[in-house]
């Protein structure tokens, strides 16, 4: 595919580093796919729900996805909210001239298959189609809720991260001298803080939360990145290019991030993914000492940490673990392809 | 251990070294494939020195790169032709065959000694280094010769150099690094791209000579590429001339230089660079204003051996020095190469730190800090010796030229900027439709071109001229002094011209200042100094250059 | 009044074996002796010796080395017969009791055990700043050991309490005044124990095993209390740290004998090539302890639970027989008793007796504690959960508690809902089908774990809505049973009684308990007691198992008659032998 | 130079006294301290399964402890002196490197630390060695063939196994190999055999590598994949500058070119990371695989300690480990210097 010099001409630097990107077919595909996944998981109440989409019953429509409708409503006992997979109640909105549209996988994360034949955790079987874990909870509806959850949490944490350590990185790397001592000394005392002790007092103070969480976490999760962004300025800043920006009279502030970021990339990038997939596993080391998200939340953590306990049952690991592999693949995948983005060697 | 056995039969029949047939090499970039080098032909002869001259961006680097094949190898097509030395086609050989040849056969210098250089070794271990792989030697022999390399090509003090990393050395100190490199294996055939640019006309003269007796010792080749053409004159045997990846002509240097053909070629030799200034503009200079002074500046160097400074070196790089410039005044600096102008440029606009006082337009400016200094900026304007790695690697032309005009302009839209910037590349010679290209993409003069056109753009006060057309052909070399002394005259921009070309600094300067080892040992009127310099060292620069006179 | 015997004292009622038995009936006198048996340690350890504050002591240095003045039988509920003491002599009043020690007692190293030892043990582990302070909580009572004459040891007691001479005799340990010698005792924790017991330590390996030799000249290898024990040449201990592997490690042969408490890992885990092979055997070995009750206990403190028509309709939505057939796979059964598994449980219709001891309180108790023996609501036919939920919302309903605007809500339109709070991971399995058929009911019940120290200290303070609790019962109730339920205890910090009782009647019950020693009285008191208690909804009475759950590899051989009251690591290591050809020394 | 490292090495006393101070402030916040877990451990409620307790006798403890005996436990672990007495004391201790007594072990601090360390040494040096040893040919290998089938492969490759967590693969291990239920062909637990006292020199050897082989594949695997990617993606970085031109044509094969001329340039973001984990690799030691694996190292004992509030380990292995940080950190920004002598430590404010 080649363009006319008008064209490029025409290109902004960015639409030039997405055609970069896109060069990169794999990290394409794959930015693809994972948005694609990414986004079906954004509607994943729509997917997998314990909650019919339509209902039909005595010739009226119900809408349980959007509405509450008591177990009375179809002829059961309870004014609270139905259970549409009570078999009792399944009889009455499917039998006769009833009908009800269930969505793909007929359950919620956290929706009990109260019903099942087998003791939990269940293997695969025809009503779920992934199995159950350890408390009698679809897999497949844990893992779509769970990757979103995940990737989410994930995903702010990492932003939050990255922008702290690039931030702080790149103002000791380039300004160095007492800035760098002072912020250096900083960080060391910082980071030697006991993150677990701190969790744990936060845990007695406020009752967990994934926001909570990321907050906790993004207070540290930025420290190792700003070494490396350091280390990337402290070697630029000394380069001509940096002298020839300084001496057209570019800002500090603009010498920094549109001369020495562009150029001190390669550890955030090569870090990204795996940061992301951290952030992913940070939530399974916290569940595990009961600091994690409240236990019905699904995440990809909570799964893995089941299937540390149930080794036996290996649609719990071998699912997530797919999962997160798949998930860090194809992060790394765009992370290559990001980071020919910025390689304006290529073109 | 050289796995090369010549082809005996072949080197009777002809002296012919290297013998490149049909040659064309395409780039792959975003806008297709351009073919940059389009069906060469020529030969080097055993022990005969072949230049390559011609246009800036013709595709003379390329070329030599690619005798060693040494482009990227997934952004390079070599379309057709071959390329045989001693028989043997370098383009179908395997890579440890073509090992070999490198550096010990065949050995380059590159145009750009800045970025050539690997900034992390001490320039000795890279000058002993194609010794010890090719030649077997032993570290201490290998050292021994290295220095005695470095003291071939004039480095002052090469025990202490030795040590050095590039950065620290003045862009002709690492030129005659690179030149004592590819010296270092006593090469077949030497491919000198531009190799004495940075030199001053002495240093330059040693350089030359010694390759005229490593020619003569050795039967050494040598494959020259220069902008000069009265080297080409003096030292060459044959020549080729290349415009736009074509070879125009080639020919005997006698009947080339006497009989030119090709229209080009005609005019490659009369574009002598001609005094550019009125007479009497100097005269009426005197009164006007001063633009820019520095009182008693001083910077040394320090320089420290192992780690925790056993040996320490002080280099006074420039060393009390007081001058002035006025408005609209264009004062030439020359000097040995490693005398401290660059360091004194860098000085006076602040961009080096050192002792004494500077004042910019009566205002005192040496203790002002960066962001006091940003609003000033866009008055005076710096072109680095080395335009490569002064240009961001990571921003296309348009944003590196357009960078100062987003700043000091903010006036201007997307689309007048797009517009300025490509007036102000046509200014310099070059294409408009080379905005979205990376630095990476251009030969040698046209980045320096690149550097040219972004300060120019800013129509600043004063512009430091850090040698501007060393890379250039003289026809563009013309084209730029003539735009240069047009915004002079238009805008009264005063310019600090740092060259070594003494044909250039008679062309454009008011006043000249001499440096040697860190002083002014001369300064005064352009007229003045060519004709009746005071010093020894002026008198055997000028002397030097007399070389340079056509000798027909 | 406490009988004592001579030989042995048992806490009302008479010992079952005579003065100079021969061999308890649970043991196989002529057991042959032989073999070395591989035992799993759990974790690690840092120390050799059992008595230090800090550290992780070696397993079983204390019962294999050192021991105690007595031995309690297996097959009596709390019968203590002389070890290393031959007579015992409980004064008239209650406030001290002699031992004789038996002249024949020898340590290891051919020292005779002397009263002088017995005391500096004492002295030792009551007052010395490094020893565990265990032994000052428990012991502390005792005020003074006072040597009589050569043989005869005097412990003075602080206050009368029946139970204080029986823990005295099986929780002082005896060691040799030279083996201390003149360290710090600190000093002592990795020094060779020398023990008057039926085993030697040969080596150790710190954190990793420890193994034991048996004493061939053991002085005690046939007094009645120890014919036919400790029939292994040698006892190792291997550590792992892992459950899971420590798992793999028995099914490799590393060891021998595992006992599981988890019904997860006995029914999915324990499979394999050496099941199917019955080279493991997988037994289910039943026992009589007492097992107390667990239970999701409720803060009665709280507003939300103060009424007991709120916390029996809670009580009703618990699903035990799903949690059961999806969760445990059927092993357990359900705590209907505060003494579960015991004689002391109350049990059907209630009896004269308990109806007498209740009716002065008939006012204040719940008509149906005079009737038939609680039992826990069941969701199997012709029951069903739907049917006890709809008795839920009635309670509720009654209670104040209506379903409005997608919550149960009362008067003030308050919503229901509370959190449970965890100290381990593995209860939340179990909490959340209880909050998904509690949300059936409009009330929302959260459920979390949080880190223990902090859930010790909620559980301190009481600052909880439920918690889960676990109430470990004694064969012979005494006076623990106040600092769980009385009043007084209910609102102090770091007690027991977590759901917050304030019930006279309890109160009552509880010093009628102190004032008895006599078994049959027991009896009645805590059934009564069990009844009042059941009726008041204190908590979601969990379940539990009256079998131990073994796994062994099949080379031993163990006594026909199965003791009563015991766990099962102590009775396989002291009654069980190898078959022959696992005799030989490896 | 010498000033700036002089600088440094004085800012440490500040840097230390502000993370002893802070850690010890929190650890005075954190629920739960060393007393309250004994008091747990008395009544008996720190050990609670499934279905309840199944003791025959019960513990006496269970009653709750008094206000007299809790003020004895106090003063046991010095409770009962005001928390600054015991900062300073901790303080002016601590210079001498004299770290107290543990909470929960019988020995002192030093002497558990001292105790900890063949094991984590073990597993540390050879995943540092292994993974550095490995991965940077890796990812030079990959650079060079970017894009290519290897290339993708690797990446999978070692990406699997950075999505592996260590101790899954690490169970999955012991039930394979293990001999319990599949082959047997490793050993189960430990550094080293019961026997190992007995054996030839020779077979020593053999024994221990016999032993560390599983703990360390599982503990190497997850780290593979960072170290490569970021090696390969330095690599391309420099790949394509021209001094890389130069080294070519000087006839340097692609491994000289590659190993010694880019590698040097690429190093900087490798050594960033490399004194952390060459420190990790002596004192971190893993949680899991020494628990999976019986081995008794570092990182179960910092972890128990701070699960258990030991504060005189956590603090003391704090203190000692700060420091030993501080130097390295020192240590990698010299080595900045010594390997890109472009890097300069004064402010920008200078010129
Ligand atoms: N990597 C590249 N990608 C695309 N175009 C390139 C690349 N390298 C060089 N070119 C183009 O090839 C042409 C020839 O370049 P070359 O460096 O050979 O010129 P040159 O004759 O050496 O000029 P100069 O005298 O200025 O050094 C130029 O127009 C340049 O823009
Ligand atoms: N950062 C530095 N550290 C140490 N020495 C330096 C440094 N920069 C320059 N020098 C030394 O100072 C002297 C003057 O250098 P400068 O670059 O000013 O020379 P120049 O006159 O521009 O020479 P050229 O004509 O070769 O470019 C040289 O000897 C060089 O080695
Ligand atoms: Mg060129
Ligand atoms: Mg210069």
């Amino acid at each position: 595919m080649h363009l006319t010099q008008q064209e490029l001409t025409n290109l902004s630097p960015y639409q030039r580093a997405w055609m970069r990107f896109k060069n990169n077919r794999r990290g394409y595909y794959s930015l693809w796919l994972f948005s694609a996944i990414f986004i079906i998981s954004l509607g994943a109440e729509l997917i997998s729900n314990d909650k019919p989409l339509i209902i039909l019953y005595e010739q009226h429509y119900y809408y349980p996805l959007w509405n509450d409708y008591p177990e009375t409503t179809f002829g059961g006992d309870f004014v609270s909210t139905t259970d549409y997979n009570d078999p009792y109640i399944r009889d009455k909105i499917t039998g006769e001239d009833n009908w009800a549209l269930y969505p793909l996988n007929n359950y919620r994360y956290d929706s009990i298959n109260y019903f099942a034949e087998l003791p939990n955790p269940a293997r695969p079987s025809e009503q779920n189609f992934l199995g159950t874990d350890d408390r009698g909870r679809d897999v497949l509806a844990r893992l779509i809720y769970g990757f979103r959850l995940s990737v989410l949490f994930a995903l702010a944490l990492t932003a939050i991260g990255v922008v702290i350590g690039i931030v702080v990185g790149s103002v000791q790397g380039y300004f160095v001298g007492k800035v760098d001592l002072i912020t250096q000394r900083f960080i060391e005392i910082w980071s030697s803080m006991p993150e677990l002790y701190l969790l744990i007092i936060f845990a007695s103070i406020f009752k967990p939360s994934i926001g909570l969480l990321i907050v906790l976490l993004s207070l540290f999760g930025w420290i190792g990145l700003s070494d490396y962004v350091r280390a990337e300025f402290l070697r630029g800043r000394n380069l001509d290019y940096v002298q020839a920006a300084r001496s057209l009279g570019v800002s500090n502030i603009g010498i920094m991030f549109k001369h020495l970021l562009p150029n001190s990339m390669i550890p955030v990038l090569t870090f990204l993914p795996f940061r992301i997939s951290g952030a992913i596993l940070a939530l399974t080391s916290l569940d595990y000492l009961g600091l994690g998200v409240p236990p019905s939340t699904p995440s990809l953590g909570e799964l893995l940490s089941q299937g540390k306990e149930n080794i036996d049952a290996w649609w719990l690991s071998m699912t997530t673990f797919s999962v997160l592999v798949g998930t860090l693949v194809l992060l790394i995948f765009i992370g290559e392809a990001l980071r020919e983005a910025f390689d304006t060697r290529r073109g | 251990m050289k796995l090369l056995i010549p082809d005996v039969d072949k080197m009777k029949t002809s002296k012919t070294i290297l013998e490149i047939k049909n040659l064309s090499v395409n780039f792959k970039t975003l806008a297709g494939s351009i073919n940059v080098v389009r069906d060469i032909n020529f030969s080097v002869e055993s022990g005969k020195t072949m230049a390559l001259v011609g246009e800036s961006g013709s595709g003379k680097s390329v070329t030599a790169m690619s005798i060693l094949r040494l482009h990227d190898e997934e952004k390079v097509d070599y379309h057709s032709g071959s390329i045989s030395f001693l028989g043997e086609n370098l383009l179908g050989v395997n890579e440890d065959y073509i090992k070999q040849v490198r550096g010990s056969d065949i050995s380059m210098i590159f145009q750009e000694p800045m970025t050539s250089l690997n900034p992390t070794f001490t320039v000795g271990m890279q000058i002993m280094e194609p010794m010890l792989i090719h030649n077997n030697m032993s570290k201490a022999v290998a050292k021994k010769r290295a220095i005695e390399l470095m003291e071939l090509t004039g480095i002052p003090e090469p025990h202490y150099r030795f040590d050095a990393f590039p950065h620290l050395l003045s862009g002709g100190q690492r030129q005659r690094m690179m030149i004592a490199m590819a010296l270092a294996c006593e090469p077949k055939l030497l491919i000198a791209d531009e190799p004495t640019t940075a030199l001053d006309v002495t240093v330059q003269l040693q350089i030359l000579l010694l390759l005229e007796r490593l020619k003569k010792d050795f039967s050494m080749s040598i494959l020259m590429i220069t902008h000069n053409l009265n080297l080409v004159q003096r030292f060459a045997d044959s020549v080729c001339v290349m415009q736009e990846g074509r070879i125009v002509e080639h020919g005997q240097v006698d009947t080339l230089f006497s009989e030119p053909q090709h229209p080009y070629t005609i005019k490659l030799l009369d574009s002598e660079p001609e005094r550019i200034i009125p007479d009497d503009e100097t005269q009426r200079l005197r009164f006007s204003k001063e633009l820019l002074k520095g009182v008693h500046l001083q910077r040394y160097f320090t320089t420290s051996k192992g780690f925790f400074k056993r040996k320490s070196n002080i280099v006074k790089a420039v060393d009390d020095i007081s001058l002035f410039l006025r408005a609209g005044e264009t004062l030439g600096i020359v000097g040995e190469s490693g005398s401290g102008k660059s360091t004194l440029g860098r000085c006076l606009l602040k961009l080096e730190s050192c002792s004494g006082d500077i004042y910019f337009e009566q205002q005192k400016i040496d203790q002002l800090t960066h962001s006091q200094l940003r609003p000033l900026r866009k008055e005076f304007q710096v072109v680095f010796q080395d335009p490569y790695s002064s240009l961001s690697p990571r921003m296309t032309i348009e944003q590196i030229v357009g960078e100062g005009l987003k700043i000091h302009f903010p006036q201007f839209n997307k689309v007048q900027r797009r517009e300025k910037i490509k007036k102000a590349l046509l200014e310099v010679g070059l294409e408009d439709d080379i905005l979205w290209r990376y630095p990476h993409e251009f030969s040698g003069g046209q980045r320096q071109r690149i550097a040219i056109a972004r300060v120019v753009i800013l129509e600043p006060k004063l512009i430091l001229l850090d040698e501007p057309t060393s890379a250039l052909d003289v026809s563009v070399q013309k084209q730029v002094l003539a735009l240069l002394r047009e915004l002079q005259e238009r805008h009264k921009i005063s310019y600090l011209f740092i060259t070594h070309d003494l044909k250039v600094i008679k062309a454009v300067s008011h006043r000249i200042m001499v440096m040697k080892e860190g002083q002014i040992i001369e300064s005064g009127d352009t007229e003045e100094i060519f004709t009746d310099p005071k010093k020894e060292y002026t008198k055997n620069l000028l002397s030097a250059s007399l070389f340079n006179k056509r000798l027909i | 009044q406490s009988a004592t015997a001579s030989h042995a004292i048992a806490y009302g009622y008479s010992p079952k074996y005579p003065k100079g038995f021969s061999h308890f009936d649970y043991v196989n006198p002529d057991a042959p002796k032989g073999g070395r048996l591989n035992l799993n340690g759990s974790r690690t350890f840092d120390r050799l010796n059992p008595y230090l504050l800090k550290g992780v002591a070696a397993e079983g240095v204390d019962g294999l080395i050192f021991e105690t003045l007595m031995e309690q039988s297996m097959d009596e509920p709390y019968t203590f017969y002389g070890l290393l003491a031959d007579d015992i002599q409980l004064a008239e009043d209650g406030l001290s009791v002699i031992y004789h020690i038996n002249p024949k007692a020898r340590f290891s190293d051919g020292t005779k055990v002397t009263v002088e030892d017995v005391k500096f043990s004492f002295d030792t582990l009551m007052h010395n700043k490094y020893v565990h302070p265990a032994y000052k909580i428990t012991l502390g009572a005792i005020t003074e050991a006072q040597i009589v004459d050569k043989q005869r040891i005097r412990f003075v007691f602080k206050e009368k309490n029946p139970k204080l001479p029986m823990l005295l005799s099986s929780y002082l340990s005896v060691f040799p005044k030279h083996w201390v010698g003149n360290l710090e005792f600190k000093d002592t924790a990795m020094k060779i124990p020398i023990g008057s017991g039926p085993y030697t330590l040969e080596s150790y390996d710190t954190g990793k095993q420890i193994k034991f030799k048996r004493n061939p000249d053991y002085w005690a290898l046939n007094l009645g209390v120890r014919k036919g024990m400790f029939n292994f040449d040698e006892v190792v201990y291997k550590y792992f740290r892992d459950s899971t592997i420590a798992l793999e490690a028995l099914k490799a042969g590393e060891y021998d004998f595992r006992h599981e408490y988890n019904s997860k890992m006995w029914a999915r885990d324990y499979t394999g090539r050496v099941f199917k092979s019955k080279e493991i055997i997988k037994k289910n070995i039943p026992h009589k302890n007492s097992v107390g009750i667990q239970g999701f206990v409720f803060n009665t403190r709280k507003a939300l639970f103060r009424d007991k028509r709120v916390r029996e309709a809670l009580v009703l939505a618990y699903d035990f027989e799903w949690a059961n057939r999806m969760l445990f796979y059927n092993q357990y059964q359900r705590n209907d008793s505060y003494f579960s598994n015991t004689e002391l449980a109350a049990k059907g219709m209630i009896s004269q007796r308990e109806r007498e001891l209740l009716a002065p309180f008939k006012e204040q108790l719940d008509e149906r504690v005079f009737g038939e023996a609680w039992l826990p609501p069941k969701t199997t036919k012709p029951s069903s959960l739907r049917n006890n939920l709809r008795q839920s919302i009635r309670l509720l309903k009654d209670a104040g508690w209506e379903y409005k605007k997608g919550a149960l809500r009362n008067k003030e339109g308050q919503a229901f809902s509370f959190e449970l709070t965890l100290s381990q991971k593995a209860f939340e399995r179990i909490a959340a089908p209880y909050a998904r058929n509690l949300k059936k009911l409009g009330i929302k019940m959260s459920y979390r774990t949080v880190d223990y120290a902090l859930y010790k200290r909620k559980a301190e303070t009481k600052d909880f809505d439920m918690i889960v609790s676990s109430y470990p019962q004694s064969q012979v109730p005494g006076n623990e049973l106040g600092s769980r339920w009385s009043s007084k205890t209910a609102d102090v910090d770091g007690s027991a009684n977590y759901p917050g009782i304030k019930n006279p009647v309890i109160d009552n019950l509880l010093k009628q308990l102190s004032n008895t020693t006599d078994r049959s009285e027991v009896i009645t008191i805590t059934r009564a007691m069990d009844r009042v208690l059941l009726s008041e909804f204190y908590l979601v009475p969990h379940w539990y198992i009256a079998t131990h759950r073994i796994a062994y590899w099949d080379k031993f051989e163990f006594p026909k008659k199965l003791p009563d009251y015991f766990s099962a690591e102590a009775w396989m290591l002291s009654t069980w032998w190898f078959k022959a050809q696992y005799r030989k020394r490896k | 130079m010498f000033y700036y490292i002089l600088k440094r090495l004085l800012l440490m006393i500040p840097t230390l006294f502000g993370v002893m101070l802070i850690t010890f402030v929190i650890t005075q916040f954190v629920p739960g301290g060393p007393v309250e877990q004994l008091v747990a451990q008395l009544t008996g409620q720190d050990q609670m399964t499934e279905a309840g307790s199944t003791a025959s006798e019960l513990y006496r403890g269970a009653e709750g402890i008094d206000k007299e005996r809790l003020d004895e436990i106090k003063a046991l672990y010095g409770f009962d002196k005001p928390a600054t007495e015991r900062f300073f004391t901790m303080l002016a201790n601590y210079i001498r490197f004299d770290f107290g007594e543990s909470y929960h072990h019988h020995q002192s601090v030093m002497e558990l630390l001292v105790d900890k360390l063949p094991v984590s040494i073990s597993l540390g040096m050879w995943t540092f060695f292994i993974t550095y040893l490995s991965c940077i040919p890796l990812g030079i290998a990959k650079a060079v063939r970017d894009g290519s089938r290897f290339d993708i492969i690797s990446s999978t490759i070692v990406l699997v196994g950075y999505a592996i967590p260590g101790f899954v693969l690490a169970i999955l291990l012991l039930v394979l190999f293990g001999g319990g239920s599949f082959y047997d062909v490793f050993p189960l637990k430990g550094l080293t055999s019961d026997n190992w006292e007995e054996l030839s020199w020779f077979s020593k050897i053999t024994d221990y590598l016999w032993h560390m082989t599983l703990p360390i594949i599982s503990s190497v695997i997850g780290s593979f994949a960072v170290m490569t990617m970021l090696t390969k993606n330095s690599f391309l970085d420099e790949i394509r500058k021209n001094y890389v031109i130069t080294a070519k044509a000087k006839g340097l094969s692609r491994n000289q070119v590659l190993y010694k001329h880019v590698f040097r340039n690429a190093l900087i973001p490798l050594v960033t990371g490399f004194p952390a984990s060459f420190l990790a690799a002596f004192f971190a030691g893993s949680l899991l695989i020494e628990t999976i694996f019986s081995l008794d190292g570092l990182g179960l004992l910092s972890y128990e300690s701070i699960i258990r509030r030991d504060y005189p380990v956590v603090l003391g292995s704090l203190y000692l480990f700060t420091l030993l940080g501080l130097f390295t950190k020192l240590i990698t920004d010299i080595s900045y210097v010594l390997i890109d002598p472009r890097v300069k430590f004064d402010s920008v404010k200078k010129n």
